[in-house]
């Protein structure tokens, strides 16, 4: 991990990202906040290009911006009376301290450790992650499937409205 | 999207200024998520009160402004209104103009079915392919109009009594060149838009109609005719010598968009028919009567009706025995057949109601007059 | 600066934080989901890094269970948002100050 | 092979690679380190922007399509401004440039500026994977069909972003239908491109079209289906006319361009121009054989061969524009989940199906042609079999109108659908 | 050829389908009665023998004292038309109770017909104007709609042949 582009890159993403997350934080209209959101997952899939998960990273392309945003937008869009705005609740000052400290305890822990951090880059191909995954990590792969079928249908039976239940022939 | 997901219903302004309402025309309409709910029609934007100016001029004055209702037929207005007319005074015409009558409101037949047909496919989202397509063998038409009557859109070409000029030469080898293409366009179009699936997909069952609330309605013309009612003035109440004409009269299935799509296209078929019959009987003789220009006819009333492209396009004429009409009332064909629409369109998407707006072939300056 | 495994665990840790507040203070549900979406993209980012810089059970491990974090939180997310929509139905708001159905 | 056919000599400009490629590598040794790259970066987007995008989005995109759809609709096109018309695109992006800016008042406008803005990025992102020739591709990732596919679904936020950020209600129509249409269509799309990459086991896009080319088949006619779901799907994608429910005119106005106007709405046009020709690309890449032509890649620049399919591509999508009629939303989705998907895991069983042959017994590569027929014959017996079994009867559909000769009242419909008189 | 039915054979067979529906009739036209209209257009729709299923036209006309609501009313099966008209006596609050509940054609046609002559229809489910604006002053197609709003008048009364008609007998309303 050297070079000058690779340092340039990380702390481009590092800004975007983390404005991008401030401004899911601070942003007043929902859908902006959306928006922000998917900046955010943007910079995660370029941290993902810089940390050598090519893969990983188009897939979050694919599935945050394509999929979860798309989706978050929806139930937006779906829940018209319910305002627009992205107010805080009175836990904001209490969120922020409990979290300011929490950060500081983690960032304490990163500083403090001395990480067995490997010479060689450690980096997998998109084969290989396949192989992994069909091989040793099968069941939990298997499970995720089900996961999302459940998942899925869940979130069917859930906005099915009363009209469309009734209209059911079963 | 339709009936998945449920949204507040909302009011959607379709109009006045909308590519499909085919004029200045408006549908309020309210929508839950993409289905219509309520639909209300606003209109009037183009009133223009020709019902009134037509009681302060004569009865040949009046012929222009049949042209304006209907601009897309200006040749069967002039006709149903001329009708009327002779109908109340008592004039007869002559064989040669009631057959040159026939031509020109059977090529206007064509004329008006080719926009309708496009304007229908291009509501259906074809990208102005079919409606480019129309408009080429429309201009056909309009060019033998120009030919005739110097115009081409408002002809003001009949006159009480006959018409108003003799046929120049040339057009009868320019109709029958054309009465020789036409049926090959007819064709065309039906190879494109019939067979397709999408287009089927599009109208099958969209903006359905029974025969009992088509009749109910009021409607007319292809309307009625796609809901499966063989009605049609010029086989149930000839004018103008229609008895002599073979003709047939085409009649839908179901009643839906579709249905009245084809009955379009077998309508243009069935004019090609008679436009050849009429030419090739062509009666010599005088095209008109003499009718004295302030015609005053004896009081009384008449309504005399003829098939227009659009349905059943009727003329009420009231006459003191003045000058000028007592009253003038136009029944207009699109204006009527558009009452369905709420009835067709609710409960459907909103592209669904483009479609349906598109298969009753409204035209703005007959619905306002 | 050449960025180290130490650089992309604090950029994990502040959007951690982040999203946490963000989870924890806002009103709408919509954004509350937001926030975790934010924390599971920050533990995300942890692991890769780790498996980058061959902390731990190596490149694999981290990068599958990556793809697992990422298979459940579409999963949460579809369900979440259902939820969301089908309370809003039912209650006319997704504020969570107002839903409090169990309190009475 | 015969020495003088490409001798990969920087003067061989049958191949602008060698010539590009020997360029930079002089470059390397003269600068120091790392402004070759900056150098090979401007390079690579100046020379493909001006022999590819600009003629590509102007003269094909802009002039050749509105000339090809003039002839289809039988009229001239374009034709005054310049020879045959050729300067139209550059008037056209005058005029546009000249006109006023309209925002509506109470539209949201940072999102209505940005969006325009952030619609062309990706476009440009995505020619950065193709392959133009042997070794003309900017970026050859090993997981470029992924990236093809993640970086085209940006362009959809974008177009919710137009069409929510004016308060317009017919905008707000557009950007909900590609927000459905698109998040519908995702999903036969990549799982045609998965029985794709189980042929070819690789993810890189110029890996697939090396495979094609030893191989000596183009993945067309092993993936008859996964062709066709991916034309259907790239065009509900790029919104064109069968699909293009977004900005369907005759119904919502033009969706999410209905209230933007000048050069704003310009880019939107000319970046649908170049996300078609990018798909366009994609779709020669993956099922085309790319820069091949079964050995004629010898003879002519294989950049032209590339390019030369990638503009008959481009028809199809001009031609299916300019003949068929447009769907509606509900039958488009329903298009998508019942049709496409199932037809799309049935590719995917099939490819396992062979693959697993191929691999288990070791089977010579001419199989492939064996697989070949096998999957066109599966191809259409499955698209004939499933829309028999989702209720498609053309046979029952009327194609003329009835016929009575004596007018009367209503006609029933007999059993054989002709009526009783 | 389409029969005509005459007003007497209207007539004669409202009478017997309704009796005392019929106020007179004239050659060309049977007149009802207002208060007994809808029930013998409803009768005349349902009877067998003139089945006048479609309600082809209705509009008004204005006779200085009084008006006329004509309806045209026609068969498909038996392929006949008729001419059937109401008198509307009282000028300044004319009404004709609707037939929409007999035919809904008449909906938009009654509609057009009270937003130019002022002829309510009672019983109409949604009477509007539905050409000129709400609020327009006057119903234009009466006799005495002479002056438009900003005081020109319609016509071309120097044309030879015409002449304005006489001053209407009535008071001008503006």
């Amino acid at each position: 991990m050297d070079g000058f582009g690779v340092t340039f890159a990380f702390w481009v993403l590092t800004g975007v990202t983390l404005v991008a997350a401030l401004g899911v934080l601070l942003s007043r209209n929902l859908l902006h906040a959306v928006l922000f959101l998917i900046l955010t997952f943007v910079g995660m899939a370029g941290y993902f290009v810089l940390l050598s998960a090519d893969f990983l990273g188009m897939a979050q392309v694919l599935i945050y911006v394509g999929a979860i945003a798309v989706l978050v937008l929806f139930a937006v869009l779906l829940t018209p009376r319910a305002g627009r705005d992205n107010g805080e609740t009175r836990m904001f000052l209490p969120a922020l301290l409990l979290c300011g400290t929490l950060l500081a305890v983690i960032l304490f822990v990163i500083t403090d450790t001395n990480w067995a951090v490997s010479e060689e880059p450690a980096t997998v191909s998109a084969a290989g992650l396949g192989e992994a995954l069909l091989s040793r990590w099968v069941l939990p792969f298997e499970l995720a499937s089900v996961l999302l079928t459940v998942a899925l249908v869940g979130s069917i039976m859930l906005v099915r409205s009363r009209e469309e239940e009734a209209e059911d022939p079963r | 999207m339709s009936g998945i997901i449920k949204s507040e219903p909302f009011t959607l302004n379709i109009g006045p200024q909308h590519p499909s309402t085919h004029g200045v025309f408006r549908i309020k309409v309210k929508v839950d998520g993409e289905r219509i709910v309520d639909a209300e029609m606003v209109m009037g934007y183009l009133h223009r009160a020709m019902e009134k100016l037509a009681e302060e001029r004569t009865y040949t004055q009046n012929i222009p402004f049949t042209d304006r209702t209907d601009y897309l037929a200006s040749m069967s207005n002039n006709l149903g209104y001329v009708l009327a007319v002779e109908k109340l005074a008592g004039i007869g015409v002559p064989d040669r103009g009631n057959a040159i009558r026939v031509i020109m409101a059977e090529l206007q037949r064509i004329a008006s079915h080719c926009m309708a047909v496009g304007a229908f496919t291009n509501d259906t989202g074809a990208w102005q392919t079919p409606v480019m397509w129309c408009f080429r063998e429309r201009e056909r038409v309009l060019d033998l109009f120009e030919m005739t009557s110097g115009a081409r859109l408002t002809c003001n070409y009949m006159r009480i009594g006959g018409v108003a000029f003799d046929l120049p030469r040339e057009f009868e080898p320019a109709t029958r060149k054309l009465l020789a293409d036409l049926p090959g366009f007819i064709d065309e179009i039906e190879g494109l838009l019939v067979g397709n699936e999408i287009f089927l997909a599009r109208t099958r069952g969209v903006g359905m109609l029974s025969a009992e609330t088509a009749t109910n309605f009021s409607l007319s013309g292809p309307m009625l005719r796609g809901s499966g009612i063989a009605w049609d003035i010029r086989k149930a109440d000839p004018y103008c010598g229609y008895e002599k004409y073979d003709f047939q009269i085409p009649i839908g299935y179901q009643g839906d968009a579709f249905d009245r799509f084809i009955v379009r296209l077998e309508e243009m078929r069935q004019s090609v028919k008679i436009v050849q019959q009429a030419l090739d009987a062509l009666p010599g003789g005088p095209h008109s009567t003499h009718v004295p220009l302030a015609l005053r006819p004896p009081a009384g009333e008449a309504y005399a009706r003829v098939e227009g492209p659009r349905g059943e396009l009727g003329y009420y004429v009231v006459s003191d025995e003045g000058p000028s009409p007592y009253r003038f009332h136009i029944r207009p064909p699109s204006f009527i057949n558009l009452s369905a629409l709420k009835e067709m369109t609710v409960g459907g998407t909103v592209a669904d109601a483009i479609v349906v707006l598109g298969s009753i072939d409204i035209v703005v300056g007959e619905i306002d007059r | 600066m050449t960025p180290g495994l130490e650089h992309f665990l604090t950029v994990g840790a502040i959007l951690f934080c982040l999203g946490l507040t963000i989870a924890l203070s806002k009103r709408n549900a919509i954004g509350v989901l937001m926030g975790i979406e934010i924390m599971l993209n920050a533990v995300n980012l942890t692991l890769l890094s780790f498996a980058r810089f061959g902390v731990g059970h190596g490149p694999v491990a981290g990068q599958a269970f990556v793809v697992f974090i990422i298979t459940v939180a579409a999963a949460e997310a579809a369900v979440a948002l259902a939820l969301a929509v089908s309370v809003y139905r039912n209650r006319d708001t997704i504020d969570v100050d107002k839903l409090n159905l169990l309190r009475s | 092979m015969p020495a003088f056919l490409i001798t990969n000599n920087w003067y061989d400009f049958r191949d602008l690679g060698n010539l590009s490629g020997k360029l930079l590598d002089l470059l390397d040794d003269a600068l120091p380190f790392g402004v070759v790259y900056v150098i090979a970066a401007l390079l690579g987007f100046v020379a493909s922007f001006v022999i590819f995008v600009l003629p590509s989005q102007l003269f094909v995109g802009v002039y050749g399509e509105r000339k090809l759809i003039g002839r289809i609709q039988s009229r001239y096109g374009p034709n005054r401004v310049g020879p045959f018309g050729l300067l139209q695109p550059i008037a056209d992006a005058i005029k546009l440039m000249q006109k006023e800016a309209l925002t509506p008042t109470s539209a949201d406008r940072a999102l209505m500026y940005l969006a325009p803005i952030v619609f062309v990025a990706p476009c440009v992102l995505l020619f950065a994977v193709i392959p133009f020739g042997p070794n003309m591709v900017f970026a050859d990732i090993p997981v470029a069909i992924v990236y093809f596919l993640a970086v085209s679904s940006i362009p959809v936020l974008t177009t919710f972003m137009a069409g929510w950020s004016h308060n317009n209600k017919y905008s707000l129509f557009g950007a909900m239908r590609v927000v459905a249409m698109t998040i519908s269509y995702e999903l036969p799309l990549v799982l045609g491109m998965l029985g794709v990459v189980l042929f070819t086991a690789t993810l890189g896009l110029q890996s697939t079209v090396l495979w094609q080319k030893e191989m000596d088949i183009w993945l067309v006619f092993l993936q008859p289906l996964a062709f066709a779901i991916f034309f259907l799907g790239a065009s509900a994608e790029l919104n064109r006319t069968p699909t293009d429910i977004a900005e369907a005119e005759s119904e919502i106005v033009a969706g999410y361009l209905t209230e933007y106007s000048g050069m704003k709405w310009g880019l939107f046009y000319g970046m649908d121009i170049g996300y078609a020709i990018a798909a366009a690309a994609f779709g020669v890449t993956v099922f085309l054989g790319g820069w091949t032509f079964f050995g004629l890649e010898k003879w002519v620049p294989p950049w032209l061969i590339f390019i030369g399919k990638t503009y008959l591509f481009y028809f199809l999508f001009i031609w299916t524009r300019g003949t068929l009629p447009r769907l509606r939303i509900d039958q488009l989705m329903t298009f998508a989940w019942k049709f496409m998907l199932p037809i799309a895991l049935l590719n995917l069983v099939i490819v396992a199906t062979e693959r697993m042959f191929w691999v288990e017994e070791k089977a010579d590569d001419s199989i492939v042609y064996a697989f070949a027929l096998i999957n066109i014959i599966a191809a259409a017996a499955a698209i004939y079999g499933w829309s028999r079994a989702l209720g498609y009867r053309p046979e029952n559909t009327p194609q003329k109108a009835r016929l009575v000769s004596e007018a009367g009242g209503f006609v029933p419909v007999d059993a054989h659908g002709e009526g009783s008189k | 050829m389409t029969r005509q039915w005459t007003g007497p054979e209207v007539a004669a067979v409202a009478e017997r389908l309704v009796p005392g529906a019929v106020d007179r009739s004239t050659p060309a036209a049977c007149y009802l009665k207002a208060e007994k209209l809808v029930e013998t257009m409803a009768a005349l729709h349902a009877a067998g023998e003139t089945d006048f299923v479609h309600l082809t036209n209705l509009c008004g006309v204005d006779f200085w004292d009084h008006f006329e609501v004509v309806y045209h009313v026609q068969s498909f099966v038996n392929n006949a038309i008729a001419c059937i008209k109401v008198d509307v006596l009282d000028r300044d609050r004319p009404a004709v109770p609707s037939v929409c509940s007999v035919w809904r054609g008449a909906w938009m046609q009654e509609c057009e017909t009270y937003d130019l002559f002022g002829i309510r229809f009672e019983g109409h489910p949604n009477l509007h104007r539905i050409l000129l604006w709400d609020g327009y002053p006057g119903w234009p197609l009466r006799k005495d709609f002479l002056s438009m709003p900003g005081g020109l008048q319609p016509g071309l009364d120097e044309f030879s042949g015409t002449k304005r008609r006489e001053p209407p007998p009535v008071s001008v309303a503006e």
